[in-house]
């Protein structure tokens, strides 16, 4: 059909929102269009990115949970020296787990999940790019974390760490399928982040609400978009790397046998390479949350809003010259050292100017001390020491002592757990009306903020001192009169406290669910534009889908924001716009529920489960799976015609 | 060198001293203490800054009107932007420093390296060390296990290699770590300049005992390792009494022949610890427990309730049988 | 077809998993102390008047198939040197191990047996030697090497020299007909 | 008239050319002792002449003479006849495994002695089918067939003086009647516990037994030991390694380089206690010069293969001894390759021969195919190296420094814990193992059958249990540049070159036979019994035996006056144990990965133990 042709058309006899059709009887199209199908079926069968988000976030609290049980009985063990309370093996497979979890199941997911879940509301669009894609991710995230799970509980979960150094994870050390349920883990996570971070960045460069250009997105989806890309940068490589440890374990190839020209150091390499921007793949989004809360909570658009995205987009790039840096004492040549001391260094700055914007909107603007911005505050005192100890692993020299010590263990725990956990309960707050439709508990928030905080620097405070005086990470003992006994008991003491705590934040969750105050549609007065929809938004997010003139624009248009009106009702629809500078562009359907997603992620599941133990599952693992993307890509209808839209 | 000690006083507390950072007893553990202490104050500064300007940031106008007028979302101080610059050129500062200051601690710390003046070996098991002394006249070489002696004062290289999976070798008092990683021989430079007792440990996951992989180090005067070098060179006594005799024949004929070598008797294995002069060392088992006698049973009767997981059975001796062993154990000087 | 498919897989992996309970069991001191050795397992097949095979010595099942033994049984394979002989299954002074065919039987305990007392033509004796655990985990990393064990208990490879095909994917060599009749 | 003087004076001067040449022609192929040989030409070597004498038409020893030219003067087959070569009667010993051992000839009685379990074989050849007169049965102890690293192999017997002397697998030295059979005398000289065992021919001189043990793979300390002929009773031994006192090292000991001269270096080049299991066994060959009275013989490797284990030169292993026969006091020691990194023993044959040198003179030297592949002439009165030239491809070494007279590694082919080395040349066979090459004085040429093989080496921590291996080695072998694994080299030792060589595919583990007719025998580990012209190698006949040949062919002369040649059959050894063990080649490291590169040998060849003997038609 040519343009002419088409023009002679008729107009379609399609219905479309506008102002002759809102209110009500829009609300009651648009729910039925965009309702998931009845029963569990259609539960499984969901593609809205708001059941996702929940979803991923729920479980991977779950894992936090389980991974933080894991913690206090590491830590229990370690409270007096020559403890036999957990025995050595199963100690290692405690810290193996209690890492994997935490690092692939709990901190990787939870940003994705709340990224899921709120960036088609900050774009002001009613889904991602690729809602079944966005399915598929959660199901494959659930059944990777479920396999080590399982395992785990089966005595045959990975002990080896959760970095799997070869040889000890290679085929002759790693006894076992153990650390081939670890690996496949691994390829679980890996395709479901992938999938995620496809789906997302797409949606950021397409699904931006018309007038919001890439310098108008609030800095939450510039962290987004900087952590999607970072995912698929660097996950590929350590999907290649435990896939090669995989069939060096099966089929007896030889990637990391040093004897036939392997390398064990290869895969620390590949490991590093993800396992650094990883860090900053967690870390980032919380510093998303953290401008967001900041801005809120200091009534004031963030000072620097160019500083802080281009400190995202620095950061993300430097991550991935850093790798090294986790390699000091492998005896690399020393001339290669110096580069990455400078450039472990150098990412520190652009960290240093984003605490900077913050503090500096606080100071500027007018703070509302309430539990988010309290975590905030927190974050940032605790987030600078790890910051700081940070600067000082990142020398040669300082760091041949410290590697592979408490103080490393202190240092990273005070970055994730100051640097992104504590946002990301201040996030979970914030947003929780977003979500729920009602306020978590204030008093109780503050309660468990301070216990948290404090128990915190209780607990791993002190391992940097056990550190210095030589306790070793890992290990699952360690003797009297080295100076190490009041550490570990401080530590204990603080992680009890701090589980405590957790355990305060989980029964306020949970509470305020049925008796929490409800929230009208923005009860924080923030200005982005997930708050311009009620609390919880309806499936279809917006009746009519915003417009956008500022970075802040429920502050400056207020309740007058302007819509765009002629987007089907019937079908799902969504509307495309330009990458740069969000002129409206096309429109797009969206794709409907399917079960397929669910059946596809089983399908591969069941193919890469078996192919633990035999690589023929490979070659015939795959009839199944193409057979479920077969029936998920089945075209339905006949292609919508395209039309121009009207705004 | 203790100066970093006397600026961290926290960190000192109840340490005991055989393995701790802060010792500084060698060449590189001193410049670790001085590095470490620059970027102490540095940092230290830095978190003041930050912490000030937070709690000034919160402070300052906690009491403000609860609602704003849109106009004032937006508004901006004329202090910003010359407190940004400045900012950003002290951490610019701060880190070019740092940079510096460390790349000149390495350059010294390389310097200790050269001109060795005694080159040993250390190759790392799962989880135990063997370390071997070499000397060009190959009939010189000392081969001991889970201990180091080193003289005072004089710069050591130590090849490092590992026979199983990576390892690291650490003696905090000494010097930084360095991994054993099989495939590679990477090697670590000591100048020891205090004597003293330290104690090593493996510092990278190496399964399942890794917590129980320490090694003792002695740094002595250059007389006092002499002497313990020439005792090394002797092979294991005879022993002396029946009792001794017994746990001799048995320990050569049976098990424990298999995998340990006593120097001089016909127990050759070459898998397990040397042990021809394992009474002399300060632990047994990697570290794991004090030598004395009573361990010395302990471990002897059931390894494997000591340090779970290691590689030496329990063999399930009768009562004599470990007496006799116990004490021909002992005789190894 | 989507349920009964998800139903299988799940139970398939149900069982994948349980059979990894037991399989990758470790135990760092044997059951059975001290100087006991397995009985001479001796069949028909291999010494005409001793009856037919006894019943699988019970201690066997701690280590047959057992990842966590099979390990161990690789490494003192080697260290014990009967890779000096038996190289990687290959044989050379000794006799090959990969081929499926026995002497003395192929038995775990047959194996077992085989190693304390040693054989005739320069097997050693190792009673007295190693322990007895340390036999029935030779006895179990031996069974590998002709694929009589389960896949997923074994190692690909060692970080060596490459040499046999991968364990994992070995074909397990028939037992003599006479053999199996007795198992 | 002076022009008849000139006419006559020449014809007298063509017959007295044609007399010469005729001359010449005759003696050539007359049945003269070879030493009638030497000194005929100045460009060519001779056979020492004290330690060859003429041939009787026996063959009493494996070597042939002291010299070990493993050359009969016989030379009534030649290459117009040899294609009529037949079957003249076969013998079976009932053994399948590596058949190694010469046959010896004495008096019209053949006695073969067999491989494990060592029984001897007297057959009459007077009789038609040559029946047995009487057999030998020792009754070795079983166990010494599991310490033996290449097959319970045994490399002959000597006669001397009516009796059989040999040695039996589980290190028994033992006197046998030749008359009758009777065991006359039986010394135990080592222990299998330890790992020893004896496979090696002994040399009988001087009223002397001299012997050494094997196991280089089992960490045995290696020696020679000096048995009285008549009693059987230890007159000397001497050790490859420890201090002097036990290496018989003292006054009279003069090494040619300065790397063999100090004291105990058999103790202060190893690492503390390490020569008590260090190796260097004698199970080669041992060559006698009656003038000098001295004994030429090799050392063994050092144990473990996995140098890294043993630091130092590891003296006095993989090198060569002269000793005096009498007290076994050592005059010269040369080590040919030392801190041994591949297994390259030292011990195979040397052959003495006076050497005309560049200036004309002739220097009584000692000639030798050493396992690295150099081929050496030394000076056998001192050990200084005369010549040294590659005889097959290397690049393992850099060649031999002439003034140190040290062997240059090349440091990239060492291997190191952890990191396997590829594509080493020569393997641990070497250039040539233990198999002798033989000389002709007819055509000054030593004919050497040998291996074109390279190797993958991985070395690892090995333990050292007694009785067990000691290697701490995977290697896999396979073939060297052009692919054949087997090579028969004709050289010239004179003007150090290859004159010609034949390429096998199998390698070649038979030793070579020179005769006076102007041939060269040898087999290849397929059963093929190949004779060749001497001087071109030229392939002129072939037999195929019932199984692979690495045993010595040996030529008599029989009760009729033929020319018999004699020629064991059956495969085994190192390189055939893959058949005769029964070893699986998926494994590319069995037999110290020599599996590698015979994996097709069992589809060429089966097990046997026969003895074939050939003549031509009556």
């Amino acid at each position: 059909m040519t343009p002419a042709e088409r023009a002679k058309q008729p107009p379609a006899k399609v219905p479309r929102d506008g102002p002759d059709l809102t209110g009500p009887e829009l609300h009651e199209k648009l729910e039925a269009t965009w309702e998931n199908p009845p029963g569990f079926i259609g539960w499984l069968s969901s593609v809205d990115h708001k059941d996702i988000g929940r979803r991923y976030i729920v479980t991977a609290l779950v894992f936090l949970a389980l991974a933080g049980a894991l913690a206090i009985a590491m830590r229990l063990q370690l409270s007096k020296p020559d403890n036999d309370l957990i025995g050595a093996a199963r100690y290692n497979e405690i810290f193996t787990m209690h890492g994997t979890t935490m690092m692939f199941l709990f901190a990787v997911p939870v940003m994705q999940g709340m990224q899921v879940y709120l960036t088609p509301l900050m774009l002001g669009t009613r889904n991602t790019a690729f809602p079944r894609l966005n399915a598929f991710s959660y199901w494959m995230y659930l059944a990777g974390g479920a396999l080590l799970w399982v395992a785990f509980v089966l005595n045959i979960g990975p002990d080896m760490g959760w970095f799997a150094y070869p040889p000890l994870s290679g085929p002759q050390y790693g006894v076992g399928k153990r650390v081939d349920m670890w690996a496949q883990m691994i390829t679980f996570t890996e395709v479901a982040a992938l999938a995620a971070a496809v789906s997302l960045v797409a949606t950021i460069l397409k699904q931006k609400a018309p007038g919001m250009g890439l310098a108008r997105m609030p800095i939450f989806v510039w962290a987004t978009l900087v952590t999607s890309l970072m995912v698929i940068f660097s996950m590929p490589s350590v999907a290649l790397a435990s896939g090669m440890l995989l069939s060096d374990r099966l089929v007896g190839t030889q990637f990391y046998n040093p004897v036939e020209r392997g390398d064990a150091l290869l895969w620390q390499h590949l490991f590093w390479f993800f396992g650094h921007p990883e860090v900053y793949i967690i870390f980032l989004p919380a510093t998303g949350f953290v401008s967001e809360i900041v801005a809120t909570f200091s009534r004031r658009t963030i000072v620097g809003y160019p500083i802080v995205v281009m400190s995202l987009v620095a950061t993300g790039i430097l991550a991935f010259g850093l790798w090294v840096h986790h390699m000091f004492a492998t005896g690399l040549p020393r001339i290669g050292y110096s580069f990455y001391t400078a450039a472990s260094m150098s990412v520190s700055i652009p960290t240093g100017l984003q605490i900077f914007c913050w503090i500096a909107t606080l100071w500027e603007g007018r703070p509302r001390l309430q539990v988010p911005l309290l975590y905030v505050i927190g974050f940032i005192f605790t987030f600078v020491i790890g910051g700081l100890t940070g600067v000082m692993i990142a020398a040669v020299p300082l760091d041949l002592q410290l590697h592979d010590t408490y103080f490393i263990v202190a240092h990273f725990h005070y970055v994730l757990i100051g640097g992104a956990v504590f946002p990301l309960l201040g996030a979970i707050t914030y947003w929780y009306p977003k979500a729920t439709g009602r306020l978590m508990s204030d008093r109780l928030g503050k309660i468990s903020f301070w216990m948290i905080f404090l128990g915190f620097q209780l607990a791993f405070f002190p391992m940097h001192i056990a550190g210095i005086n030589g306790m070793p990470r890992r290990v699952y003992t360690y003797p009297a009169g080295m100076g190490l006994e009041l550490p570990n008991l401080l530590s204990t003491i603080g992680s009890l406290v701090v589980a405590v705590a957790v355990l305060l934040f989980v029964i306020n969750l949970v509470v305020s669910l049925r008796s929490g105050r409800k929230a009208e549609p923005n009860p924080w007065d923030a200005a982005s534009l997930e708050w311009a929809t009620s609390c919880a938004p309806p499936k279809y997010n917006f009746p009519h889908l915003p417009i956008v003139d500022s970075r802040t624009p429920l502050w400056d248009a207020g309740e007058k924001l302007p819509v765009v009106h002629g987007l089907r009702v019937e079908d799902r629809e969504v509307l495309l716009t330009t990458v740069m500078s969000a002129k409206p562009d096309l429109r797009e359907p969206s794709a409907e529920p399917s079960p397929w997603p669910f059946i596809a992620a089983l399908a591969t599941s069941a193919m890469f489960i078996s192919s633990i133990f035999s690589p023929w599952a490979v070659v015939f693992g795959t009839v199944p799976v193409a057979v479920a993307l077969t029936a998920w890509f089945w075209p339905k209808s006949p292609k919508p015609e395209r039309e121009p839209v009207i705004s | 060198m203790r100066r970093g000690g006397a600026i961290l006083p926290f960190f000192v507390t109840g340490c005991s001293g055989v393995q701790t950072m802060m010792g500084g007893e060698g060449a590189e553990g001193a410049n670790f203490i001085q590095l470490f202490t620059v970027f102490m104050i540095v940092c230290t500064v830095m978190y003041l800054i930050v912490a000030i300007a937070l709690i000034a940031a919160v402070w300052r106008r906690r009491n403000a009107a609860l609602t704003l007028d849109n106009r004032r979302h937006h508004e901006s101080s004329n202090a910003v932007r010359p407190a940004l610059i400045g900012w950003t050129a002290l951490i610019a500062v701060g880190l070019i420093g740092l940079t510096i200051a460390s790349f000149f601690t390495d350059r010294s710390n390389a310097a200790n390296g050269s001109n060795p003046q005694l080159s040993l070996t250390v190759t790392a098991n799962q989880w135990w060390w063997d370390v071997e002394y070499s000397s060009p006249d190959a009939s010189k070489t000392v081969r001991t296990a889970n201990e180091i002696h080193l003289p005072v004062g004089i710069p050591v290289e130590i090849k490092l290699k590992s026979n199983d999976v990576i390892h690291s070798f650490w003696i905090p008092n000494l010097a930084g770590k360095q991994d054993l990683i099989p495939g590679r021989e990477t090697d670590a430079q000591l100048l020891p300049r205090k004597t003293g007792l330290y104690r090593g440990q493996c510092a990278e996951f190496c399964g399942v005992q890794h917590a129980q992989m320490a090694l003792d180090i002695t740094v002595e005067s250059k007389a006092d390792f002499q002497r313990w070098y020439a005792a090394q060179l002797q092979p294991a006594p005879p022993p002396a009494n029946p009792l001794q005799r017994a746990g001799y024949n048995y320990f050569t004929t049976r098990e424990c022949g298999s995998c340990h070598n006593i120097s001089g008797t016909p127990a050759t294995g070459q898998v397990a610890p040397d042990l021809t002069h394992f009474a002399s060392r300060r632990s047994i088992a990697a570290g794991a427990l004090p030598m004395n006698t009573g361990n010395l049973y302990g471990w002897v009767a059931d390894p494997q309730s000591q340090k779970p997981g290691n590689r030496m059975p329990t063999v399930g001796l009768k009562a004599d049988d470990l007496h006799a062993l116990v004490a021909y154990l002992e005789t190894l000087k | 077809m989507s349920s009964r498919f998800r139903s299988s897989a799940l139970a398939l992996a149900l069982v994948a998993a349980l059979c990894g309970c037991d399989r990758e069991e470790r135990q760092t001191r044997g059951k059975p102390l001290g100087e006991t050795v397995p009985a001479s397992a001796s069949p028909d097949t291999v010494f005409p008047g001793t009856g037919k095979l006894p019943p699988l010595d019970p201690r066997a099942a701690a280590y047959e198939g057992n990842a966590a033994a099979i390990s161990e049984g690789q490494r003192l394979y080697n260290w014990m040197n009967c890779s000096g002989c038996h190289f990687h299954g290959g044989g050379g002074m000794g006799v090959a191990l990969m081929d499926g065919k026995w002497r003395y039987g192929g038995r775990i305990d047959q194996i077992a047996a085989s190693i304390v007392e040693g054989r005739p033509n320069g097997m050693p004796a190792w009673r007295g030697k190693l322990t007895e655990q340390q036999v029935w985990q030779l006895a179990a990393y031996v069974r590998t090497l002709s694929g009589q064990v389960r896949k997923d208990a074994v190692s690909a490879r060692a970080d060596e020299l490459s040499n046999t095909p991968p364990q994992t994917q070995t074909k397990r060599e028939p037992l003599s007909p006479s053999d199996s009749d007795q198992q | 008239m002076r022009r008849s003087i000139i006419v006559v004076a020449s014809i007298a001067a063509m017959l007295a050319v044609a007399l010469l040449f005729w001359a010449l022609t005759q003696k050539r192929e007359s049945d003269l002792g070879t030493s009638q040989f030497g000194g005929m030409s100045s460009s060519k070597a001779a056979p020492a002449r004290a330690a060859s004498p003429r041939d009787d038409g026996n063959w009493t020893m494996p070597g042939k003479d002291y010299a070990s030219t493993r050359f009969s003067a016989l030379s009534q087959v030649t290459p117009r006849n040899v294609g009529k070569l037949q079957v003249a009667f076969t013998f079976s010993t009932g053994t399948t495994e590596g058949f190694e051992a010469p046959p010896l000839v004495v008096d019209n009685t053949m006695y073969v002695i067999a491989p494990w379990p060592n029984n001897v074989f007297a057959l009459d050849l007077t009789k038609p089918g040559a029946p047995a007169k009487w057999v030998y049965e020792p009754k070795p102890a079983a166990a010494a067939k599991g310490v033996a690293c290449c097959g319970p192999v045994n490399r002959g017997a000597f006669y001397s003086d009516g009796r059989l002397y040999m040695n039996l697998l589980d290190n028994h030295t033992v006197a046998i009647d030749a008359a009758t059979g009777k065991e006359l005398w039986r010394t135990k000289l080592g222990d299998i516990q330890q790992g020893q065992t004896m496979t090696m021919a002994p040399l009988v001189a001087e009223g002397k037994v001299l012997v050494g043990n094997s196991g280089g793979e089992m960490g045995v300390r290696g020696w020679l030991t000096a048995l009285d002929a008549a009693t059987g009773r230890i007159a000397w031994r001497a050790y490859s390694t420890g201090p002097d006192k036990d290496a018989l090292i003292g006054t009279n000991y003069r090494a040619p380089y300065p790397q063999d001269q100090g004291k105990d270096l058999g103790v202060k080049s190893w690492g503390p206690e390490q020569w008590k299991i260090g190796g260097g066994p004698v199970w080669g060959w041992i060559s006698y010069d009656p003038e000098l009275k001295l004994i030429y013989y090799g050392t063994g490797n050092p144990g473990p293969w996995n140098a890294e284990q043993r630091p130092g030169d590891n003296k006095w292993t993989a090198g060569i001894f002269a000793r005096d026969i009498a007290t076994g006091q050592a005059r010269w020691f040369y080590q040919s390759t030392p801190h041994d990194l591949f297994d390259h023993d030292d011990i195979n044959e040397s052959i003495l021969v006076d050497w005309p040198a560049p200036n004309g003179q002739r220097i009584p030297a000692l000639i030798r195919p050493s396992r690295n592949g150099y081929f050496y002439v030394h000076d056998r009165r001192t050990g200084r190296i005369l010549a040294v030239d590659p005889y097959g491809y290397i690049n393992a070494y850099k060649g031999v420094d002439l003034k140190t007279g040290r062997l240059i590694p090349a440091p990239e082919k060492e291997p190191k814990e952890g990191r396997a080395v590829r594509n080493i040349c020569p393997g641990p066979p070497g250039a040539k193992d233990w198999n002798p090459s033989a000389f002709s004085p007819v055509t000054g040429l030593i004919y050497i059958p040998h291996l074109n093989i390279c190797m993958d080496m991985g070395v690892k921590n090995a333990n050292y249990i007694p009785g067990t291996p000691f290697v701490g080695a995977d290697v896999k072998m396979y073939a060297g540049p052009g692919g054949n694994r087997g090579v028969f080299t004709a050289w010239d030792p004179v003007a150090r070159r290859k004159v010609f060589e034949i390429k096998e595919d199998l390698p070649l583990w038979s030793p070579a036979l020179a005769t006076g007719g102007g041939l060269v025998f040898y087999g290849t580990m397929d059963g093929w019994f190949k004779a060749i012209d001497a001087r071109s190698g030229k392939l002129l006949w072939q037999f195929r035996t019932g199984s692979g040949i690495i045993g010595q062919p040996i030529s008599y002369r029989g009760p009729d006056g033929r020319q018999y040649i004699a020629v064991p059959s059956g495969i085994g050894g190192w390189a055939g144990s893959i058949v005769s063990a029964d070893l699986d080649p998926r494994d590319p490291t069995a037999a110290l990965g020599f599996v590698n590169a015979v994996k097709d040998l069992k589809k060429r060849t089966t097990k046997g133990g026969m003895v074939y003997v050939f003549a031509l038609p009556q």
